[in-house]
């Protein structure tokens, strides 16, 4: 397609240096803690000690009078929002529920539901105010469990949430928010067709995203009511409707600067502190600074779900997959919104299916509110429909991956969820894994080795940047998306191979929400996809601007005059003129009629999908059902890799995040409700002793609706790896472990029942 | 909150008395900075003894080695001769914590914070090491197995700090080793460890031996049962079994968010006979 | 006339049927010419469904054009990056 | 009570500070001497994003009091580059692209110094142990041991 840099791909495609890197290795990057202002005070939220309880009163009267405290919040100091879905940028949200979630109202619904906020001169101080504050909690029976959240008589969280998506109109409320379904073909006639049928069981925990960087924040409120907000966030646009929304503001009062991120895979997208802040800012008439603390992250910001789910498939005995059924329960934490839509709508994506129907469950019970976690829902319910596609491979004694390749989707496959798919790289991954050394390598005794793929969507939506061409032919580059894992390199990549010009005279930087037109945030593997077309697009406006202005110097019509290898000059040459670089023009830009800059501003559509193929070895021991990852190999379809070595990263990363939840990540609740493990000590992320060289096959099988032909590829890397993780422990130890995370205790239970003590009956 | 850095065990002693229980020792820092972080404890006072000469000290004493209660770590696995002469209780303090927790955390914290599940402690008792305690009635001696009388209590008189440990002499063909379970490779409290030292003859006969256990019960245990198990043998299948089974009757664990007790049970049989075999080896090389 | 078919639980708001034979040339016309069938459906149309014309996935594209003989999935709102969508 | 004055070296520097005693040496080099490049993920001990040394030796700074530094010597991760020329691990962390988001970048890469500086030729199993208690959510490790290993190499050809 067009695009393709006017001077070919000189840096697109190769590992260049990025342009931020210099901060980031010298500690001189600004992430969101270490913003300041003069006369700042210290925001601390006090926090729900009861998983459920009425808030009867609220006293703040002993804070307000500490001395050093400037301002103290509560639920009276937020407006009440009626149950409604309304537009927030691109998303659509209920603000009843944003509102209560920032801030609750008539009950605190978990451990750590924010109740109310202070700010101080001091973190001390504020620290001490908060235990000046008297609530009055009348203590109400909790449920945590999914299922138990779905029994009758269960607690009720909300008195007016009523299923939706069942017939009849339930007459009662429930925890379960919403039933949701997706189906084709006729299930029970496919399942008739079937020679083997494996239905499972699984069940998930839920686990946090785990960025290092806490959430924080620092706002200050003018006496005229405008703001300004530095906050570590993937969506500062995104923060800026949900605050004026809140707090009753303009969006154009508002203006938020994203500091750099210190990780988000999905947490950073909603607000916590930022409307907190405001608030305390506009009663204290002082810049507030807000942090959370690790155990604040841990109890009061988004996990995702843990879930229920049942999976029924059916093959035929050479092979073809002719049905596929799954139920889905998915915790939603206290308010509605799980992922579960896209786990229904993923599970079976990665496959041909005539028949296939799938249902899924949102379901509240007494835990935060879940918030997105890459590829947000796809993981769980393709962890057990690959462990299932295992069972009927070992069923049926094909080759684990020559079944996937037999049922693969590809172009023209109608997808499980409806409509069909364009180029796919599913088979390619699937290929390039099957070449590996890796997957030839022989295994010993207590090793195992498993596979499994992942699908997941990609998105592209409202983007903004702008290209401006400065007096010296430097370039600034301006995007509108957060910066979360090396956009700024592909981005100037892209700039300089548009333009022709050199990739260190491009300076790219994250701009704030006045400055460029609306970004929907960095999520949904989007913001390489769509920054890059956005920036197409502005390149060409400059392109066709100095060739218009080229004309008019010499006396040409623009038709007659290209812009190519960095220069504008006649398509046939010309001994009357000279060509001029960029460079050359940015001398007279004044003088042939002011500024030269170009702003892109699409709603990209047409991202495509990516798929990948996960490979790993592993080791049990059969004495202490420890489990040892020996080797892993993630083959994903990219596309078009902008920046490799940031494509390979969001492989290697999405892969040991997916190590983490098969493992040994999990929330661990008491009996009381309360969250026993909020910490990095006892939620046990992989640390670089635990995990081995991660290798990545960058697979580039182009989106023709792309540019470059790029796909989104930071979400489907942590699909994969829950799968192949559970189909290498089968491998190894001749069981089929159905529920995450297999840690220690799990597995040696399991060898135990099976083996005797010590694996001795193996 | 008052901080003082005394530079004598009398100046510490004397803080400490008079603080009435509201004061806490610093020495690594690594439990109390976590703890006073979390509001766990409020001290008015905290006596900082890392400026104390004896307690950071590592040095020869009557044939064995007297290591100060305040040094670190990284200090211990970087002093040759106590690594040889002590390869288990050395591998155990490097177990507490990271590589950053190393330069800090302290033979003398790790036993005082009063956990059940801390790494040095069983190697500690296997090796028989006596704990020095000062306090305003002058110094005694404490085998380390009677320090800690449950999860944060101490046998500590009040105005009383630990001081150093003495490892006894290192006869010939003696070693000790340590191992503990943890999900990950790092950065995770035992959820069962497993200390033992032994000393055999000539011929390759185990004729003394101590076995301790960590986070299977309210405080670790000396298991003498499971040191019995094995004197006499030289350590063959059948001792082995024995040992594994006596270190099993011995935990009383409970059912945590690190481990169910089912679990620890099993594994303390697996890592006392793992680190059995491991000072085992040592010994017969020496 | 284009073949459109809904996917999933906005079945439930036009009384159980999934398919519609309609001669919308755009997205916007689409969401009107449903609407004007299944007034139920119209709320959900405009701001909480992605729409997918002969395989290629939309949102946000009121101007899309939709072919005579294109095959249009109306499916629920792909987010990504984010969780929230219409119920 | 008064705060405590303290003077100690900072990156080569003397410095003197006042502090509560329960501030921690994080927050003393953050929010008193302004040198945010120490970041705080945990303040547990447990995330290593705050890594200093402490007269030469490889600590979290959230783990040390404030008050307890006095006449000591501190390297951040703001004394690590010298003028313009960013030190090889630096350099390396830049090539390699061993960093997505980098706010655990300047821990790994104090910690990473700390152990050159001992072990010149680490194996990878020698590096993943020793930064095990540097965490990172972004990269899977891969590349930052690729890049410390490139750096070992560097450094030792001089």
């Amino acid at each position: 397609m067009a695009g393709n840099g006017t001077n070919g791909q000189q840096y697109v495609g190769t590992r260049t240096i990025r342009p931020d890197g210099a901060d980031k290795v010298t500690g001189r990057a600004r992430f969101g803690a270490d913003y300041n202002l003069a006369g700042q005070l210290i925001g601390k939220v006090l926090r729900s000690p009861h998983p459920h309880a009425r808030i009867v009163s609220i006293d703040t009267s002993k804070a307000e009078a500490l001395p050093g405290v400037k301002a103290v919040i509560t639920r009276d100091d937020f407006a009440d929002m009626p149950s409604e879905f309304i537009p927030a940028g691109e998303m659509m949200m209920n603000y009843k529920d944003v509102t209560r979630n920032v801030m609750a109202r008539e009950k605190a619904l978990y451990e750590g539901h924010a109740v109310a906020a202070v700010a101080a001169t001091s973190a001390v101080i504020a620290k001490k105010a908060l235990k000046l504050i008297d609530v009055t909690y009348d203590v109400l029976p909790h449920v945590i469990d999914v299922v138990e959240a779905m029994q009758p008589g269960a607690p009720i969280l909300h008195d007016d949430l009523f299923t939706v998506g069942v017939e009849p109109k339930p007459d009662r409320p429930s925890n379960v928010a919403k039933r949701v379904e997706i189906s084709q073909g006729d299930i029970d006639a496919g399942f008739k067709r079937a020679d083997v049928i494996v239905e499972r069981e699984f069940k998930t925990a839920p686990v946090h995203q785990g960025y290092i960087e806490p959430h924080a924040v620092l706002a200050t409120v003018s006496e005229d009511g405008s703001a300004e907000v530095w906050v570590s966030t993937q969506g500062h646009y995104i923060v800026r409707a949900h605050c004026a929304r809140l707090l009753g503001m303009d969006i154009g009062k508002i203006r938020v600067n994203a500091a750099e991120i210190g990780g988000g895979f999905g947490g950073k997208t909603v607000v916590y502190l930022e409307p907190l802040a405001l608030a305390l800012s506009r009663k204290a008439k002082r810049p507030v600074k807000m942090v959370m603390s690790r155990e604040e992250v841990f109890k009061a910001s988004g996990p995702t779900s843990g879930a229920v789910v049942k999976v029924k498939m059916g093959a035929t005995k050479d092979g073809k997959f002719v049905a596929g059924w799954a139920e889905l329960k998915y915790q939603a934490g206290a308010f509605q919104g799980s992922p579960v839509q896209p786990g229904v709508m993923c599970a079976y994506a990665p496959y041909e299916i005539e028949h296939v129907k799938v249902v899924g469950y949102d379901v509240v019970s007494n835990r935060p509110k879940v918030a997105a976690y890459r590829a947000p829902g796809a993981p769980i319910s393709e962890y057990a429909v690959e462990s299932v596609v295992d069972e009927i491979a070992k069923k049926l004694g094909i080759d684990p991956i020559q079944l996937r390749m037999m049922n693969a989707a590809h172009e023209g496959t109608k997808a499980a969820y409806g409509p069909k798919f364009g180029p796919l790289g599913l088979e390619e991954t699937l290929n390039s894994i099957k070449k590996t050394e890796h997957w030839n390598t022989p295994l010993r005794k207590w090793q195992g080795r498993g596979v499994a793929s992942g699908f997941w969507f990609n998105i592209g939506g409202e983007t903004c940047v702008s290209l401006t061409v400065n007096e010296d032919g430097t370039v600034s580059l301006m995007a509108g998306t957060p910066d979360i894992g090396g956009l700024r390199a592909s981005l100037a990549a892209v700039a300089a191979d548009e333009l022709g010009i050199p990739y260190d005279k491009v300076r790219p930087i994250i701009g704030d929400t006045g400055s460029l037109g609306f970004n929907f945030l960095t999520g949904g593997s989007r913001s390489a996809f769509s920054g890059s077309m956005a920036i197409v697009e502005a390149a060409k406006q400059i392109k066709s601007e100095l060739c218009a202005r080229a004309a008019k110097l010499w006396e040409m019509k623009p038709d007659e005059i290209e812009y190519a290898g960095g220069h504008v000059k006649p398509k046939v040459a010309s001994e009357k003129v000279t060509p001029m670089s960029l460079v050359d023009f940015a001398k007279v830009a004044g003088k042939t009629g002011g500024p030269i800059g170009g702003v892109g501003r699409i709603n990209a559509q047409g991202a495509g999908p990516s798929l990948g193929t996960h490979l790993v070895d592993l080791e049990v021991d059969p004495e202490t059902g420890r489990v040892t990852i020996l080797r892993y190999t993630v083959a994903q379809d990219a596309g078009k890799a902008l920046h490799p070595a940031y494509v390979e990263g969001q492989f290697q990363g999405g892969a040991v995040q997916g190590i983490g939840w098969a493992l040994n990540e999990e929330y661990i609740y008491g009996a009381d409700g309360k969250l026993q493990n909020a910490g990095f000590l006892d939620y046990r992320m992989p640390v670089a002793s635990d995990v081995p060289k991660i290798d990545a096959i960058v697979v580039e099988v182009a989106n023709p609706r792309h540019p470059y032909g790029v796909r989104g590829v930071g979400e489907t890397p942590i699909v994969p790896p829950l799968g192949a993780i559970a189909n290498a422990m089968e491998n190894a130890t001749g069981i089929r472990f159905t529920e995450l995370p297999m840690s220690p205790p799990k597995v040696l239970k399991a060898l135990k029942e099976k083996y005797g003590a010590g694996g001795a009956g193996r | 909150m008052r901080y003082e850095a005394p530079e004598s065990v009398q100046g510490a002693v004397a803080l400490l008395a008079a603080a009435n229980g509201d004061a806490r020792v610093l020495a690594g820092g690594t439990d109390l900075l976590v703890q006073m972080r979390a509001d766990v404890v409020e001290p008015e006072l905290i006596v900082d003894i890392k400026r104390i000469r004896e307690t950071r000290a590592v040095t020869q004493e009557n044939g064995g080695w007297r290591i100060g209660a305040a040094v670190t770590g990284a200090e211990l696995k970087e002093h040759a001769p106590l690594k040889q002469a002590w390869p288990g209780v050395v591998e155990a303090a490097n177990l507490i914590g990271s590589t950053q927790v190393q330069g800090r955390a302290t033979l003398g914290g790790n036993l005082c914070n009063g956990s059940p599940a801390a790494d040095s402690v069983p190697a500690l008792i296997a090796a028989g090491a006596v704990a020095k305690l000062a306090g305003p009635h002058g110094q005694r001696d404490l085998p380390v197995e009677d320090v800690m009388l449950g999860p944060r209590t101490l046998a500590l008189r009040p105005g009383e700090f630990v001081v150093s440990f003495l490892l006894p002499p290192r006869p010939p063909r003696s070693a000790d080793a340590y191992l503990r379970f943890i999900p990950r490779t790092e950065m995770d409290i035992a959820v069962v460890g497993a200390g033992v030292s032994i000393a055999v003859d000539g011929a390759g006969t185990i004729t003394a031996a101590r076995v301790s256990l960590g986070a299977v019960a309210p405080r670790v245990l000396l298991v003498a049962e499971a040191a019995q198990a094995i004197i006499g043998s030289r350590l063959d299948d059948a001792a082995q079994e024995r040992l594994a089974a006596a270190a099993r009757a011995a935990c009383r664990p409970i059912d945590d968010k690190r481990g169910t007790t089912e679990f620890r049970v099993d594994v303390a049989g697996v890592l006392a006979r793992r680190a059995a075999l491991i000072a085992m080896d040592r010994a017969r090389t020496r | 006339m284009a073949r459109v078919v809904l996917v999933g639980n906005l079945t439930q708001l036009t009384g159980g049927v999934a398919e519609f034979d309609l001669s919308a040339t755009s997205v916007r016309q689409l969401f009107r010419q449903l609407a004007d069938l299944h007034p139920e459906i119209a709320p959900h149309l405009e701001e909480g469904v992605a729409v997918a014309i002969d395989g290629q996935i939309y949102q946000d594209a009121l101007l899309e054009p939709i072919g005579a003989d294109s095959e249009v999935f109306i499916l629920p709102q792909i987010a990504g990056g984010s969780l929230e969508d219409v119920p | 009570m008064a705060k405590h004055h303290v003077e100690a070296i900072v990156n080569g520097d003397p410095v003197e500070f006042l502090c509560e005693t329960e501030e921690t040496l994080l927050d003393v080099l953050r929010d008193t001497l302004h040198l945010t490049g120490s970041k705080e993920g945990c303040s547990s001990g447990d995330c290593g994003a705050c890594s200093v040394t402490l007269d030469g030796r490889l600590v979290c700074s959230c783990l040390v009091l404030g008050c307890e530094v006095g006449g000591r010597t501190i390297e951040t991760i703001e004394g690590m580059a010298k003028g313009e020329t960013l030190h090889p691990l630096q350099q390396r962390f830049l090539e390699h692209a061993a960093l997505q988001c980098g706010i655990c970048t300047p821990g790994f890469l104090v910690a990473s110094k700390a152990l050159l500086e001992r072990n010149p030729n680490p194996t990878e199993t020698e590096i993943r142990y020793w930064l095990a208690g540097n965490l990172c959510r972004c990269t899977g490790y891969d590349k930052i041991i690729t890049a410390v290993q490139d750096a070992a190499g560097a450094m030792r050809k001089g």
